[in-house]
Order: structure tokens, then sequence, then C-alpha cells
């Protein structure tokens, strides 16, 4: 092929239909609590790790739902499991929890050529 | 002054912004928010913010390059913004501080200045017959390759005037009319930005090693004409 | 979809377009690529609908690009834009009739921006005087010269000899109607039918038999992105976003593309040869490409003009499968010949699956 | 005029009604009812005049009320039997054409060409739904299966169809949330109030009507402000999976067959974000309208910015317009839920009796 001297750019878009849902509805089915997320930052106001490394608690939920998994794995590698989300979350959520059943279940879902 | 001082002098960064609800109507619509690492709707919340090294970084940053002005957001924006012209407001300021040339993007301003700033003052257009060199527009095919190699004929056959006297396209500019656009470019502050681009550029280009050719910097020209880093957008 | 919703749509916005005398300026990009489209545009005005439009020699770029490329500030395009209406104002003329959209938009944006800033206004004024010596008047009525085009559709419909039909088949060709963003994305009321519809295009498609496509990303910019496309290593944002485009029009099978900007149908043309190259895709029917005209093509060839007399050649993108559906007469042995049938040679490889 | 409706002229010579004050209340809708019942109560005079030939506005359009799903035609049915047990006048299907003060009393002339003396006036005239057709990006009225909260409330009845394309139960719903408020494009400034909860209520309505369908409710703020609202939300997130994307659509469009791309920016992951859905809902907010701003031209009484009516203050005066003797009920003022409504009525009726009373107190000194 002709060298054009640039390409094709990959679009950054969240395409909703390409959504591989398998994960996440494990996840809610294991721990329904997780389903009521606000996304009030609450939980990554408080967290232990993200004083020390970049790490957000509350994009877990998005990534998720938008079935990004191979940033959802870097991402919860970052969790000490201290328990202090679970403690300010105003719907009470069991994030601890659901950290713990990402882990246990990502490796099922990750895409293969990753 | 402040750098938000600075913006708020800009007639377009006044018409720009208002106010923002965050709402994301700009990103969701922009044609570079879906190809670079690009969110208009930061822009707003940065400036709007006033935190003036927020500000300084962005001046600094690719981020303000990404945008191609095509003003969709302006359509959109339930506020009246337009994140669009908020850009124009920072790149004018960018390149008046010579924050540009901290950025790939940024310096590309020099390669622009140089084609088409001064096909404007020099020619006056934008754009010529001989700036489309096949090697430098790969993708003008062999068709543009051939209206190229054949610009005489081909802009005769379909009723051009190339560099001719009188109305038509293509037409030579009278030299008074070159003229005043040259005055007009003394008068209104014109050549102050050229000027400003052409002297940070060198600056940069010295400490960039691009010590050859100093009279017109080619190869640090050809260099931010072809350089892409790779991480401007999610590959 | 509902057409009563869009004829509601395009009733709300109807802009006023003048009848007659219009002091015509030329699009930079315009005379590069579609040179042939500008002397089109002059012929149908003069020749056929019997129209004063006068083109003074004196005027320049607008420097529109440089502006939107951030190398020209406010207050010097104010000036230069000034100073076409000061040559309008000299040669008696109130209606500007603009060839490019790109300075379409800077001649609404400078007349709004004095509006609202009138010291602008003066400033401009003074600008002008200092280094010129000339006054301007504002124009009474700026069109885009597709506005006019638009106006007097259905007078060309009824001089024309071709329909956008294909002949063979009498089904009315599907096309895709692509505008300028600069036409009336930052000023709505500017356009005729909005941001949204634009009926502009889609107007002269229906008058002259044609079916206009209407399909997901037809808002969508072409990608130009004026330093997105000037330097060469930021083009693949130019490509990546018309090539979304093509994407989405694909399943309608349009039998061409018309647009009313400067840069999009050069670029929508070109960039349907490097997808090719690059990943082997056409987006056209039988491998090829889709045709891409400009409106005053379009409008000459429904009044029977030689598509190689309007430079149709100078695409990228064989322009002959929409001619050949169109029935029109043409000599393929003249396409790339000079003038009065002079030859110089022809492009190596033609085409989009040429 | 259908024949099954009861209508009471108003009979100036009715002695017994001559002793009483007499209030005119514009509008028959919910706030003008409820006002009429009450002032009827407090022993007054009242005549409603209600540009419709049926009673209850707005209320005619919704078929059940968040936050508990209560039907619609029970609040009607409340409204039309305190009518039917009070002896207060409805002049339907007519306007107030103008309206003169004259010797401390309102001189009134309808559309129908009656003439009418009032003590006093209550101004209840209501919002209109924003038109949906003024976000082109939308394609109301284009794209087939672009729909309004207020279409949907229609199909939401048991009766409703609900198929899309090729008779198709939809897969996939999206509801755009602040169609036509808090958009300075529309010219709506403010916030409509009741759209978050309507959504998350017709969401709930339509998972419950087609559970395979995914809903996704595309928001900026979720104003919950109400009692149980937010507990509905929890409920709408918790039981019935009813997704929500903090972005504001920038656009939908129709695709070849009938589904419609929608775009948004996922603020919260600060990437745009494209889904397809095969119904769009519009979240249509309201607008002082027509009749409201034909009201305050002919009572002679302000509006604010948003065309709502300017109230005296809003705080103690919420019910008082700046001209003595006209009082302001219900939506005309604000956006407003149908129980904001019922009280703002009550207290409109509260008022009026009051400054009577007052005013009689006064004459008698």
């Amino acid at each position: 092929m002709k060298d054009f001297g640039y390409t094709i750019i990959k679009q950054r878009t969240i395409d909703y239909d390409q959504f591989d849902g398998r994960l996440l509805n494990e996840i809610l089915e294991m721990e329904p609590s997780f389903k009521t997320c606000l996304s009030c930052g609450g939980c990554t106001a408080t967290c232990s790790a993200a004083d020390l490394v970049s790490f957000n608690v509350r994009r877990m939920n998005l990534l998720l739902r938008r079935g990004e998994t191979i940033e959802l794995e870097s991402e919860i590698k970052k969790c000490m499991l201290c328990g202090k989300c679970q403690l300010v979350c105003p719907r009470g959520i069991n994030l601890r929890n659901v950290i713990m059943l990402i882990k246990k279940s990502i490796l099922k879902y990750k895409p293969v050529n990753s | 002054m402040e750098l938000y001082e600075e913006l708020s002098t800009d007639i377009r960064f006044i018409e720009g912004l208002n106010s923002c609800m965050n709402c994301g109507i700009c990103t969701a619509i922009c044609p570079a928010a879906e190809f670079y690492d690009y969110d208009p709707r930061l822009i707003a919340t940065i400036v709007h913010s006033k935190d003036e090294k927020r500000i300084e970084e962005l001046l600094k940053s690719d981020v303000i390059w990404y945008c191609g002005e095509c003003m969709s957001c302006k359509t959109r924006c339930p506020r009246g913004n337009t994140v669009g012209l908020i850009i124009m407001a920072l790149r004018s300021l960018s390149q008046e501080l010579g924050y540009f040339t901290e950025s790939e993007k940024g310096r590309q301003q020099l390669a622009i200045k140089r084609v088409i700033g001064e096909n404007i003052v020099y020619k006056g257009y934008c754009v010529l017959p001989e700036n489309l060199v096949p090697e430098m527009h790969p993708e003008q095919g062999p068709v543009g390759e051939w209206i190229f190699q054949n610009k005489k004929e081909v802009y005769k056959r379909v009723g051009a005037n190339y560099n001719g006297d009188g109305t038509g396209a293509l037409r030579k500019i009278p030299q008074e009319s070159l003229d005043e656009i040259y005055r007009i470019f003394e008068i209104t502050g014109g050549f102050d930005r050229l000027d400003k681009i052409e002297h940070f550029s060198k600056i940069k280009a010295e400490s960039m090693g691009f010590t050859e050719g100093r009279d017109d910097y080619s190869d640090y020209i050809s260099h931010i004409f072809t350089t892409n880093n790779g991480k401007h957008n999610r590959q | 979809m509902k057409q009563e919703g869009k004829i509601k749509v395009w009733q709300d916005y109807q802009k006023e377009i003048a009848d007659d005398h219009y002091f015509y300026v030329r699009s930079c990009i315009r005379q590069n690529f579609f040179p042939g489209s500008e002397q089109t545009f002059l012929k149908i005005l003069r020749s056929e609908l019997h129209k004063d439009i006068y083109e003074n020699p004196h005027h320049t770029s607008c420097s529109g690009i440089g502006y939107h490329s951030d190398i020209v500030p406010f207050g010097t395009i104010q000036t230069i834009v000034a100073r076409q209406f000061a040559l309008m104002t000299e040669a008696g003329y109130q209606n500007i009739a603009v060839s490019c959209i790109t300075s379409f938009g800077i001649y609404n944006e400078i007349i709004e921006t004095w509006k609202e800033f009138p010291a602008e206004l003066d400033k401009t004024r003074e600008y002008l005087k200092r280094s010129t010596g000339r006054t301007f008047e504002i124009p009474q009525n700026v069109a885009h010269a597709s506005d006019i085009v638009y106006k007097f559709r259905q007078q060309i419909a009824e001089l024309g000899h071709n329909r956008l039909i294909n002949h063979k088949t009498g089904k009315p060709l599907k096309i895709v109607e692509h505008i300028g963003c600069h036409y009336s994305k930052m000023f709505p009321s500017k356009g005729i039918g909005g941001a949204e519809f634009p009926h502009v295009l889609a107007g002269m498609i229906e008058a002259w038999g044609g079916e206009v496509i209407d399909y997901p990303e037809r808002r969508h910019c072409c990608g130009f992105g004026f330093r997105q496309y000037l330097i060469m290593s930021n083009r693949g944002y130019s490509i990546s976003n018309s090539r979304k485009k093509f994407e989405s029009m694909e399943p309608y099978q349009p039998d061409a593309i018309v647009s009313n900007c400067p840069g999009c149908p050069m670029f929508l043309d070109r960039w349907q040869y490097v997808i090719e190259e690059m990943e082997g895709k056409t987006y056209g029917q039988n491998g090829q490409g889709i045709p891409v005209m400009t409106y005053e093509e379009m409008a000459g060839l429904v009044l029977g003009y030689d598509p190689w007399d309007m430079g149709m050649q100078m695409h990228q993108t064989n322009v002959e499968p929409l001619l050949d559906k169109m029935g029109i007469q043409y000599n393929p042995d003249l396409k790339y010949a000079g003038k009065d049938g002079k030859t110089i040679g022809s492009p190596v490889m033609v085409g989009c699956g040429g | 005029m259908s024949a099954s409706i009861r209508v009471i002229r108003y009979n100036p010579c009715n002695q017994e009604k001559k002793k009483m004050k007499h209030i005119v209340i514009i509008g028959g809708g919910i706030a003008g009812m409820e006002t009429a019942s009450a002032l009827t109560d407090a022993g007054h005079w009242v005549t409603v005049i209600e540009k419709e030939a049926q009673i209850g506005g707005k209320l005619n359009q919704w078929s059940y009320l968040f936050p508990d799903f209560m039907p619609a035609d029970q609040i009607k049915s409340a409204l039309q039997e305190k009518y039917h047990e009070r002896d207060f006048s409805i002049l339907h299907q007519s306007e107030v054409r103008s309206l003169h003060r004259h010797n401390g009393q309102f001189n009134i002339e309808t559309s129908d060409e009656q003439q009418l003396k009032a003590d006093a006036i209550v101004v209840a005239t209501g919002y209109e739904l924003f038109d949906a057709r003024r976000k082109e990006e939308y394609g109301y009225k284009i794209y087939d299966h672009v729909i309004t909260s207020a279409d949907l409330e229609q199909l939401l009845l048991p009766d409703g169809d609900l198929t899309v394309a090729a008779g198709k139960e939809p897969k996939r719903i999206a509801f755009v949330h602040c169609v036509g408020s808090r958009d300075e494009k529309s010219g709506n400034h403010y916030c409509s109030k009741v759209c978050c909860i309507t959504g998350v209520k017709q969401a709930i309505e339509l998972k419950k009507r087609l559970p395979e369908a995914e809903i996704y409710c595309f928001y900026m703020d979720l104003r919950m402000y109400g009692k149980h609202f937010e507990e509905l939300y929890r409920e709408a997130q918790e039981k019935y999976d009813i997704q929500f994307i903090r972005g504001r659509l920038s656009e939908a469009s129709e695709k070849i067959d009938k589904s419609l791309l929608i775009k948004a920016e996922d603020t919260l992951s600060g990437r745009p974000l494209k889904m397809n859905v095969d119904l769009l809902v519009l979240l249509i907010g309201m607008e002082a309208g027509k009749g409201t701003s034909a009201a305050a031209a002919t009572c002679g009484i302000g509006c604010e910015e948003s065309g709502f009516l300017k109230t005296a203050d809003a705080f103690l005066k919420s019910n008082f317009s700046q001209q003595e003797g006209i009082f302001l009920a219900g939506s005309c003022t604000a956006p407003m839920s149908i129980n904001d409504t019922i009280l703002h009525a009550r207290s409109a009726a509260m008022e009026v009796d009051h400054w009577l009373k007052s005013r009689c107190d006064n004459e008698k000194m």
C-alpha cells in the first residue's frame, strides 16, 4: 500500500451496540446492591488506595457497564480491599464484594487477543 | 495580566463562554472528540474554573489543537456556549505567549503560517495549485498528480484564468490589491501574529536541534509536518 | 421518516435571498479543485437566468482558512472582509453572493459581531480607512451561491434537458446531500432549512427529480478541520471523519453525493480513493466509488452542460456511473484532453474502482 | 358542543346568588377545579371559564401518576365529584375576551359573548407541553419511533400498542431528560421539575410491560425532589434494571431499519457514546403557553422571563398577582406537579376568601 503519512483512526466513542454484558450481568446477579450506584463519588473520595495511586473506585461501575474489561482488570489491582468505601456509600453497596467478584470472574470474559 | 483575564479580552471568548452545566452535548457531537483524546466539555470546565495553572497547561498542550472548528458545538449547546470559539481564543493566546511550541500539534502552526499565511499576504489566496505537490498531498491521487503536472492546460480547459489578468478563477491578484492586504496585516496586528509564530518556532527549532538550514528551518518544518507521536488517540 | 415533519422545519427556516444584482466573491479552495463549478454558476446566472452578477478582479481571499487555522487574527480578517464589502459598495452593489462556505460563515460571523459589539465595527472601519483609504457599507443581503441556485431551482428544472432520474429504470436517483458546516451550524437562521435539516441542496435534488437520502451521519463534518487536513500528520482525523460518513450512507446505496462546500466535495471524492488504497473498500456500486459533485455541476448536468467543460474530470472518483445513469452523452476520449481537444496525457491510474 | 356535557349558564338574575361574592376562575384544570370547590365550600358563588369541552386540563393526557401509579382518572373523578356535589358553574368552550375593573368589580366579556361581573378573579390557566418538534435534532414527527412522554402515556394504557417497526416489540428504549427545559435553544432556561420523575415512572411501566427490553435514561441531574421520588428512582435501578447515563442527548437519527442512532457523552467516563435504540422517548417540559400569556394580557398581570405568571413574592404571596383582586393558582405560575397544584389551588382559595372577607369588613366600617 502507498504510504500516505497517516492512517485511519479508531473511534474513541463508546459503541454501546458492541457491549459485552456477561461480566456485568454476573456481578449484578451476585451483588445486586451494585445496581443502585448513584455515581456520587463518595467511595473515591474516601479511598485509601486513591491517596497513593491514581485509582477511581466510582469508575469501576462505569467500566463494568461499558464492557471495558481490560481497563477494569488493571484498575481493580490497585484496590487494597480496606472496605472504607462501603462505609461511606449512601446506597450501602458492598463494593469490597464487587471487587472480589470481579477478580474472580474477569479472566473468563477478557477478550482473547488482549 | 492573568491568563483568564487575557482570554476575556477576546470577543470570541466572550461569545463562546457563558456558563457550562457539563451536559456533554458538545462532546457527543464533536468530530474531534471521536478521533482524539479530546473532550470539549472539559475545555469549557477548565477555563470556567479560572484556574490559572490548568489554563496554562491547556495553552501548552496538544489538546487545544485537536478541534476542527466545524462549530457543531455551537448548534447544540443548551447554554449557548461555543467551545470552538473558546478554542480560537486559547489558540490565539497560546501563539501570543509562545506556548504553542510546547506541544507537537501546536508546533505545526509554523508550517501553516509558511504556506497559508504567506499565500494570503503575497498571493491573495489561501491555497494555490502550486501548493498541491503530490509528495505532500498523496491523497490527491493520480488525478491530483495529473492536474498538478498539467496545471496550465487543465485550468485553461475548464475555463479558469490561471495566473492571468482580469477576472476569473485563479487569476493573478493585482499588485495594488496585494499592497492593500499587506497594509491591512501591518495595521491590524496580522504580521505581529505571523512574526510571533516565526520567532517562537525558531527558538524551539534550535532547542530541538534543528540547526541546519537556519535561514528557513526547512528540516524543522518537514519534521512538524509529518510527525505524529501516536499518542493523540486511543488506538 | 415523515416528510411533513421536515416540511415544517423547512418552513420555519426560510431566509431572504436577493433576486438580482449580485457581487460575486470566489473561493480559494474551490478555484483550485472546482474552478469549472464557479464558471458554471456564473454561466447559469448570466446565460440561463439573465441575472446581473458582477466580479471584481481586486477581491481577494477572505483569509478564512488562515483564520480557522488560527494564524490570522480576528481584527485582520474583519478588515479583509470589510475590504471586500468596500469593493462591493464602490461597484454599487448591495447583495453579496459568496462561493465559499467558510467565507459565508465568516461574513455572517463578522456581521453578527458588528451588531453585538459595535466597537468592533468602528475599529474595523478605522483599520480599513488607514490601510486602504476605503469605506464600506454592510451588504443588505448575504447569500451563499447555493442559496441563489436554490431560489431559482424551479426555473432551472424548466430550462433543463436532464433529470436526476435513472433513464433506464425511470426511478429517481438517490442522492446524498452534504452541507458545509459553516453554512448554518453557527447561525441556523442564515441557512435555508436551518442547521438540522438544511433544505438548500435537498430542495434542488427534489426539484430536479432526484430522491434525497437522509442517512444517520448526514450532519457530520467531512473532517476537513482546517489544520487537521493542512498538516499531513493530522490527516488521519480528516479521512476518519469522511469514512464515518461513507459507512453510514453505504446501506442506502446512493447514486451520488452533492455538496455546497468548497472542501467537502474534494475530500469526499479523494478520501474514497485513499480508503480503497488503505482498506480495499469501495462504497459505490460494482466496486466503484460514489460519484461526488458540486451543486453547480449537478445544475449543469440538469441543464445539459458537458461534464468535461465543467471540470468533472478533475474528480478522482469516476463520475461516469452517474452520467450513465442520467443518460448523459459524453466523449470518453476527451475526458482528459486540454482545451480544443489538445492531448496532455492522462492520469496514470484513475479513480476509485476505476 | 357535546350534548353529554352539563353546562350551567351564568345567570345574573339568581336572587340568592346576587347576595354572594362572585369569583370567576379562568381555567378548569386541576387548579381551577380545586379552587372552585374550595371557594364554593367557603360560601362563595363561583364560575369557571374553561376553553375545552371537558374539565381536567392536562390531566386528561396522563394515564398513571407518579410516584404511586395511581390512575389519573381517579383524580379526575374526584374533581368531577366535587363539582357534582357543589353548586358552581362552568362555562365550557369559552375564553375571556376582555376584563375591566369598574367600581371595585371586574366586568368580563367571554368569547361566547357573555357578560360577567366578578368580585375576584383566579387565573388558573395552567401550562402547555413543550412542542418537541422545536428540538429538531431529535426528529420528533420526522422519525417514526421518536415519541414524547405525553404520547407514551397513552400507549401505557392497557390497550396501548407498544410495537415498533414490523410489529416487533422494542428491545432497547431510551428516555431523554430535559427536552425543552434547561435549554437556551428552546428558550426555556428553567427546570420543568416533573419530567425526571415522569421518566422514572414511565421507564418502570415500560419495563413491566416489556420485561425483555433494556431501558436507558439520559439525564444531566436527577431531580427527585418529592416524597417517594428518590425511592422510586432506586427501585428503577434495583428492581427494574433501568440504567441511567449522565449525558445530554446531542442528536438522534433514523437508520435504514427505522431504529434510531443516538449520541451523547457518557460524561462520567468522559467519552462520546452512541447506541442504537428501537424507541426514543422525549421527556417534554412545561411552558406557560398561549392560554397563560393571553390571560396575562387580558388581566394586565406580569409574566416572568420564563413566561409563567409573576407572583407577588415567592414565599408568602405565591397566590397573589401584582393586581389586587386577581389571584393565581397552579402551574400558570411555575412548573408544578399535580399534588403541588392541588395544594396551591387550595391556598389560592383561602387567600381569595380571606381577601374578600377583609374587603367586606372594610366596606362595613
